[in-house]
């Protein structure tokens, strides 16, 4: 029996069904078992894995962002897979959605195999919605399409008097805010990173005034957390709410368990600023590398087939709102018909991935400068302006 | 005198209405972990509607919450016995006996005593990993097991104990070891208890170290563990309330049963000459 | 046989001397009490026989072993510490047993020797109380009690009674007497109250700066004191002394005057020479001093200043005529302050020093 | 024989202290030495490094977050040290005064928070000063007119940060001071009060100068404790925002573990331990002259 | 004038009473002892004269004025507490002055009052001592100093010397009784030592369990003790108790047979009649009892036990043929232990009580 040492950071929706996965797995190889930790998403996460790394404690397997790959790959962090490896264990580059394996590649060698990808969404209360004559009959949202419009509609929520806030923000964390600010930057199609250049011209400032405009006009709340964010939109004190497909999870027990007092649905991020564009990132599966203990042999092959198993059974992670990376997966009927993913799928065609940048990814530069200049500038604490130019200052210095 | 009951009333209310201030937010996180998820954001009553006790289920069934109270009890335990038994004999050979170099060792020793063990995380961790105890119950205790201040206060102590009666015990044929554990050691019962109880609690409530440790979630210990529950999903204002108040509780329900000896014994630290 | 024997026992801290030569025999089954004021050296000349202290100079035996250089636990001493020196987490039934349980003796032995110590001491209802629980009369017995568990050939004392109150200080006085007539084993007592040695000593050793001074059977030292040292320290109230003047030196015998008496000048009979003009003290205790005016022997002239009242006696405070204190016991009669009276004293009861306080006469 | 008898001491001695100087060597000693050592190298985290002088210091001093560590952990000392004292004291005063179960039950409700483990206290106050749902926003509200979000407020994050240590650690600073208050002989303020001193006399003339042995014990260990400050930070606001609270051991926890620095994280750990150790020194100096 | 007067006073600590109805008048100027054995309220008596303890019923007036529930601090009273209280923190000086600088005098005032305090108390050249530097006398010296700067009416004091060791306490108590009569207050002292008692007292209030058994100058209680426990707390070593039968009861006069002495009734005169065949007690003091055969009186067999030696006294302890025991004080002779002697009584010093210890001769 192989032992594998199996990493991740998934929690809440996620880990409940990554959880389910494992079982399934180590019950159906009995040869091989999976020892899973969860440790905390972010910082800790990667710190953790490059300390274990450096003293020969690595697990065999973990997940990792697709987005950091630039910052981690330089540092030989990861183990890449050879083509034989990968061939023997019949993972095969056409199976999988192609810019997420592109991300894993470099100099022609594959330091990770994706997952899924993944996005933010905008979540909405039908109830509100339909009572600022904002709600379709299709039960979608009209009327959100252009800043003007969209914020219109956020006076028309406001004037109803229903709700506390219009629209749910995690204003106090800059992954978050990352997420809208570089979705509404993609939108302006204007690039984070062009050549050496960072955030080149208005539009950063531009994404920016837009956000901090909606908290200063009491459309979203001020710095509040993660959870509050979220909670306030499931009790039905804000009307909608932007978060990551994650979150769908949530949405739907709370529905199934009649706790959330309306009907609820999720679209793909409207157009704001000129074309339809979002983030999106990727979970991958991939090896740490360690020069004192490197993995063996035969613990990469149980992975390897660890790997092929998960994907090919990622249907149930479409479950917690991912778009499976697995194109066979994506094709199949189940999941053509599973909502609300079939409502945002579409978002994958002009998902726009983080900068390939060794400042980009999760627990990166770019998060941590977003932490500290985006997150006060939206909130009122910090000019727009000088929150673009000092980011721009202090990024350029990582450089 | 009626105007002194008065003001000893009025007095014992301000009191207790601090006290209770002060002890609100634990009573705040009791009440909210055994709120419903939903109520949590809704309502904002002092006493829950309903009692649900849910997300009790999940901190005890779906995390590793057990697996964390056994990593901490073990190592606080051991961490606690060691230090005590180590320190107790240092303590007694620089109070009792005289033998060259014991100026220089206490001298040391007081130093020691404004080394902040936090700053020396870097070099125990190499130190450990060079021991190969990275993610082990030994590299959570090791370094734990030095604390000057515990033979500070045992020679402080010791010191006091009147003269007469280790001679008593001599004359009595007692040897060293036979003073330190038949004689000085019952005697001072009191303080042992406070400097065990204040090094549980320091074993138990340590964070950095352990954090900085431990990988994976098999070895942490409930300080470290709990923030690991804190999911980056969902609302679970309960389930956290719930999850911190398990992780409470062994100390806390020790504490409440023998409240009295904890506290006189912790009192007995407040003669210790700084 | 000899209890103890110190020869020529000496010792010092560092530099510092604090017993010079010491010579001391205590036959064995005597009770022998070391006086003298603070800072003597009776407690670490105690310690020394003890063991606790080590020995810088001279030899200690006990009943003829040679034990100057043994360890404390191996000389069969029983010490009882002015402090008691009880173990407070034990109750008195396990201080008691400590030593045979150190020993690792069989329970029963244990149990047996100790009932009988307790029997001894009126201890029986004790024996599971803690240290605390006890008064201040009990704890010394328990002390007491721990010793005599031991069985040793030598119990010390040092300064037991001085942690308990008057009463309760004369009732233990009687009570260590009747230990000691009781078990019969050498003792040693260290104290600092001379009523104390008066009353419980076969022989008291008299210190003085690390020096013996005298040594003899209390009243021997009462009637007899050998230096002006020792004929103060012992009694209570203590001596009286007046100055005075050798106005005549015969063989064997001197005229002496009083500074306060002058012109009434008596003869004294001496044992050693003593040189015309030179200063004398005349040594009267209080009970030898009568306050009548008539009666034989030297009358002075004194102002009485208070009386200590005792109930049938008092002491009467009087200021001579050169304003030296004095104490005078009076039993029928209490003059009154500031009255003018006259003491009458009689030569055969007056002890005379020579200057430097040594005995002459 | 003399000799043997010392001898016998001794050795009796170095069975005794054997185990803890070993341990001390060990786990104590020579980490303290490898500090020093690897700060003047370029070593990671793990592995060897090369010698090079006095740059990991250099590079530190051109560091702007550097001082503002060094500055926010000052900070936080002043905002604990002081306040915990003072409010250790006040409280001790009050509940001194109080008898039987009564007083048990409050020292219970003061005494709690102390044996909570931190990420228990920084969980329960996350929720109670929640933004959004946090009870104590009813307080800050009706001070401030608005909601704050203390721990992502550049103003509010250090102080609050103090405060949840005060609430934290304060239990035992009052079983100290409780203890010293107790000592202090009743005959004495029956004594003062004969000699017609007011309770605020009383307190100035006599509980005060008799507590300060106690009061300069609470604030050496409070001292060196909260210099050492890195959990609550960590757990509350992970040293944001801005910066606000980052504090020295969170430097040395971003260079040494995250960033796979090891020497220019040693190099932090011997600032932080050069500076308590001289603070505690001018400490006890200043505590004594004012004990005289 | 008087100095202190208690009416009726009662004391009770929540349903325990500890004082019932106490009356006492102190004159001015004088001096009283409250004595009377551990825990019978004597300390709670002399606190409610501070003010430092409510008073539960009756009156407290202190030079005519009622002070009942006067504050402390405004009754002129000052206290000397047995643990002295002095404040650690202060220098001797800042102790003396802390009454006057509390009530805000001025610096030279203070100056004036604390020198003229240190001069009588010669504490001159320990001003700027701290408590713990000074000796135990030393520091009972400044408590009194604390007191007297205040130029209180009434002084306390609360066992104050029983901290001290012997020596020291008498030299103490000499001291207490110079500043009496240099100061002349009104002086309250509470002991429970009757020695202190004896020497010290104008006034003598014997207290048992909250009562007043006797109040009267020392020597009226030494020699005419109304009631049994009061005669035998008076007088150091205390009286020696015999029981006896009425054999034949008279007008004023009894016939009494001792127990230890059959056969060898006699007369006594009583104030109050007896009843025959009543049980009755025979008081007699150690010094008023002959070693000799012969000599008037009652002839009591006994054996000797032992002798406390003093030097010119010697007690010794005997057994009567009860197996009583009984203390002898004798001058010239030491019968040895076991000796059979025989002890004489002198009828006119006999005092006789009652079953109940009521005084009835
Ligand atoms: N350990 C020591 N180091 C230095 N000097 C000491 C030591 N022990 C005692 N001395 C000195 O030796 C002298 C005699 O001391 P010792 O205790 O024997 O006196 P003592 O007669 O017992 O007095 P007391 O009646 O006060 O107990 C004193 O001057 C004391 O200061
Ligand atoms: N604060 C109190 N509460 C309850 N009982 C008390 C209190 N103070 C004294 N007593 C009781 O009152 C009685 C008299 O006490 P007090 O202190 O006056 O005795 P005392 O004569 O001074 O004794 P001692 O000679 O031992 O000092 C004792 O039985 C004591 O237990
Ligand atoms: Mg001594
Ligand atoms: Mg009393």
């Amino acid at each position: 029996q192989t032992d594998i040492t199996w990493w991740d950071f998934l929690s809440g929706g996620d880990g409940v069904r990554m959880k389910a996965l494992i079982k399934e797995f180590n019950d159906t190889h009995p040869d091989i078992k999976i020892n899973a930790t969860t440790l905390e998403w972010g910082v800790p996460f990667y710190t953790k894995v490059q300390t274990s790394a450096a003293v020969g404690q690595q697990p065999d397997i973990m997940t990792y962002h697709m987005s950091r790959y630039p910052l981690a790959v330089p540092t030989g962090i990861l183990r890449p897979f050879t083509d034989e490896e990968l061939a023997s264990a019949g993972i095969k580059k056409e199976n999988y959605v192609d810019a997420a394996w592109k991300q894993a590649t470099f100099d022609n060698k594959v330091y990770g195999i994706p997952f899924d990808v993944h996005s933010i969404v905008l979540y909405y209360n039908k109830t509100i919605l339909k009572e600022a004559g904002l709600l379709g009959d299709d039960g979608l949202p009209k009327g959100l399409d252009g800043l003007d419009n969209f914020n219109a509609a956020l006076d028309k929520i406001k004037a109803t008097g229903k709700v506390e806030y219009p629209l749910s923000l995690h204003t106090d964390e800059g992954g978050s805010m990352w997420r809208v600010f570089y979705t509404l930057l993609s939108q302006q199609g204007a690039k984070f990173i062009d050549g050496d250049q960072i955030l080149p011209g208005d539009a950063g400032v531009k994404a920016l005034k837009t956000m901090a405009n909606w908290v200063s006009s009491g459309y979203s709340p001020k710095l509040i957390s993660y959870e509050a964010s979220i909670a306030l939109f499931t009790s039905g004190k804000a009307a909608m709410h932007v978060n990551g497909v994650w979150e769908v999870p949530t949405m739907t027990d709370l529905a199934k368990k009649g706790e959330l007092g309306f009907e609820w649905g999720a679209i793909e991020i409207p157009n704001l600023l000129g074309a339809q564009a979002t983030w999106a990132d990727s979970h991958s599966f991939a090896v740490p590398n360690s020069e004192s203990k490197p993995i063996t042999p035969e613990k990469l092959k149980a992975v390897l087939q660890v790997i092929a198993w998960m994907n090919e059974h990622s249907i149930s992670w479409a479950s917690a709102g991912h778009i499976p990376a697995y194109k066979p997966v994506t094709d199949s009927k189940e999941f053509k018909e599973m909502q609300p993913n079939a409502t945002y799928a579409k978002l994958a065609d002009t998902a726009v991935f983080d900068p390939v940048s060794k400042l980009a990814g999760v627990a990166g530069p770019i998060y941590e400068a977003t932490q500290n200049f985006v997150v006060p500038a939206l909130n009122g604490q910090l000019d727009p302006e000088d929150a673009i130019d000092q980011m721009r200052e202090e990024l350029q210095s990582q450089q | 005198m009626p105007g002194k009951t008065i003001g000893n009333a009025l007095l014992l209310i301000l009191t207790l209405v601090i006290a209770c201030t002060w002890a609100f937010p634990i009573y705040w996180a009791i009440v909210t972990s055994i709120k419903p998820e939903q109520d949590v954001v809704n309502k904002t009553t002092l006493f829950p509607d309903v009692f649900n006790f849910s997300a009790y289920y999940y901190a005890l069934f779906e995390t590793k919450l057990s697996t964390w109270y056994l990593n901490s009890i073990v190592t606080s335990v051991t961490v606690t016995v060691v230090v005590i038994l180590i320190s107790v004999m240092c303590a007694y050979a620089l109070s009792q006996i005289v033998f060259p170099g014991r100026k220089l060792l206490y001298g040391i020793i007081l130093a020691s005593f404004m080394v902040p063990s936090q700053a020396l995380v870097i070099s125990q961790f190499v130190l450990m990993h060079k021991l190969n105890l990275i993610n082990t119950w030994g590299g959570i205790i090791l370094p734990q097991l030095i604390v000057p201040v515990v033979v500070i206060v045992y020679k402080q102590f010791f010191d006091s104990v009147p003269k007469e009666l280790r001679e008593a015990a001599k004359l009595d044929g007692c040897g060293e070891f036979q003073i330190l554990f038949k004689l000085y050691l019952p005697l001072n019962w009191g303080i042992t208890t406070a400097l065990a109880i204040i090094t549980y609690i320091m074993a138990w409530n340590a964070f950095l170290w352990p954090f900085l440790v431990t990988n994976s979630d098999d070895m942490m210990t409930i300080t470290v563990g709990i923030t690991q529950t804190r999911d980056a999903f969902g609302v679970k204002y309960a389930r956290d309330m719930a999850v911190a108040i398990l992780a409470a509780m062994p100390v806390a329900v020790a504490y409440l049963l023998f409240q009295k000896r904890v506290t006189q014994a912790l009192m007995l630290s407040s003669g210790i000459k700084g | 046989m000899s209890g103890i024997k110190l020869t020529d026992v000496r010792k010092s801290f560092g530099s510092f001397s604090v017993i010079h030569g010491v010579d001391i025999e205590i036959n064995q089954g005597e009770f022998a009490v070391f006086v003298g004021p603070s800072g003597c050296g009776k407690s670490t000349l105690l310690r020394m026989i003890a063991g606790l202290e080590e020995t810088s100079g001279g030899q200690i035996s006990i009943e003829n072993e040679d034990v100057t250089h043994r360890e404390a636990s191996k000389r069969g001493v029983a010490m009882v510490f002015q402090s008691y020196a009880l173990y407070p987490h034990l109750s008195v039934f396990e201080n008691m047993a400590f030593s045979l349980s150190i020993a690792k003796r069989p329970k029963a032995e244990i149990q047996e020797k100790v009932k009988a110590a307790a029997d001894i001491l009126r201890l029986g209802d004790y024996l599971q109380h803690k240290p605390s629980q006890l008064s201040g009369g009990q704890r010394q017995r328990v002390a007491i009690g721990r010793a005599i568990v031991r069985e040793p050939r030598v119990f010390l004392f040092d300064e037991p009674l001085s942690n308990l109150d008057a009463e309760l200080r004369v009732k233990m006085r009687m009570e260590i007497a009747r230990l000691h007539r009781q078990i019969g084993a050498t003792m040693v007592y260290v104290t600092h109250d001379q009523v104390e040695a008066m009353t419980l000593a076969d022989k008291i050793v008299v210190l003085k700066e690390g020096i013996v001074q005298q040594v003899g059977a209390p009243l021997e030292l009462y009637r007899d004191p050998q230096k002006m040292f020792v004929a103060g320290f012992i009694g209570s109230p203590g001596m009286n002394f007046l100055k005075g003047k050798v106005i005549g030196a015969g063989q064997g015998s001197a005229r002496v005057e009083l500074d306060d008496a002058p012109g009434q000048a008596f003869e004294l009979s001496t044992r050693t020479p003593v040189a015309e003009g030179a200063t004398i003290n005349i040594g009267v205790r209080p009970e030898h001093i009568g306050l009548s005016n008539g009666g034989a022997g030297l009358t002075l002239p004194v102002t009485a200043e208070f009386t200590e009242e005792l109930g049938g006696t008092g002491y009467l405070h009087v200021l001579t005529a050169t304003n030296a204190e004095m104490t005078v016991e009076c039993r029928e009669s209490r003059p009154q302050p500031k009255e003018k009276i006259s003491l009458s004293l009689r030569v055969p009861e007056m002890l005379a020093f020579d200057a430097e306080g040594r005995r002459i006469s | 024989m003399v000799n043997t008898e010392k001898r016998r001491k001794t050795l009796t001695a170095i069975v005794m202290i054997a185990p803890f100087l070993i341990a001390y060597a060990t786990v104590f000693a020579y980490p303290v030495y490898k500090m020093f050592a690897l700060s003047f190298t370029d070593a990671p985290l793990v592995g060897e490094g090369q010698w090079v002088g006095f740059d990991n210091y250099i590079r530190l001093f051109h560091q702007k977050l550097f001082y503002t560590s060094v500055w926010n952990t000052g900070y936080f000392v002043v905002l604990t040290v002081i306040p915990n004292t003072l409010i250790g004291l006040g409280l001790a005063l009050m509940v001194v005064r109080l008898k039987g179960w009564m007083q048990s039950l409050i020292l219970v409700l003061f005494f709690i928070p102390y044996i909570l483990p931190v990420s228990v206290v920084t969980q329960i106050w996350k929720w109670v000063l929640d933004q959004q749902f946090g009870i104590a926003q009813f307080i800050i509200e009706a001070f401030t007119g608005g909601r704050v979000s203390v721990f992502r407020d550049p103003i509010w994050a250090m102080p609050m940060v103090a405060l949840v240590t005060v609430w934290w650690t304060n239990g035992f600073n009052l079983l100290l001071f409780i203890a010293g208050l107790r000592n202090i002989p009743h005959d004495y303020y029956e004594a003062a009060m004969l000699d017609g001193a007011t309770r605020w006399q009383c307190f100035k003339r006599i509980t005060w100068p008799l507590i300060w042995p106690v009061t300069a014990l609470v604030l050496t260990l409070q001292l060196i404790l909260q210099l050492k400050i890195f959990d609550q930070v960590y757990l509350l606001t992970e040293g944001g925002p801005f910066n606000s609270t980052y504090v020295l051991l969170q430097l040395v926890y971003r260079e040494a573990f995250r960033s796979n620095h090891g020497g220019l994280g040693s190099a932090v750990a011997v600032i932080l331990f050069v500076i308590i150790v001289v603070v505690s020194v001018l400490q006890y100096q200043l505590l004594r002259v004012r004990e005289r």
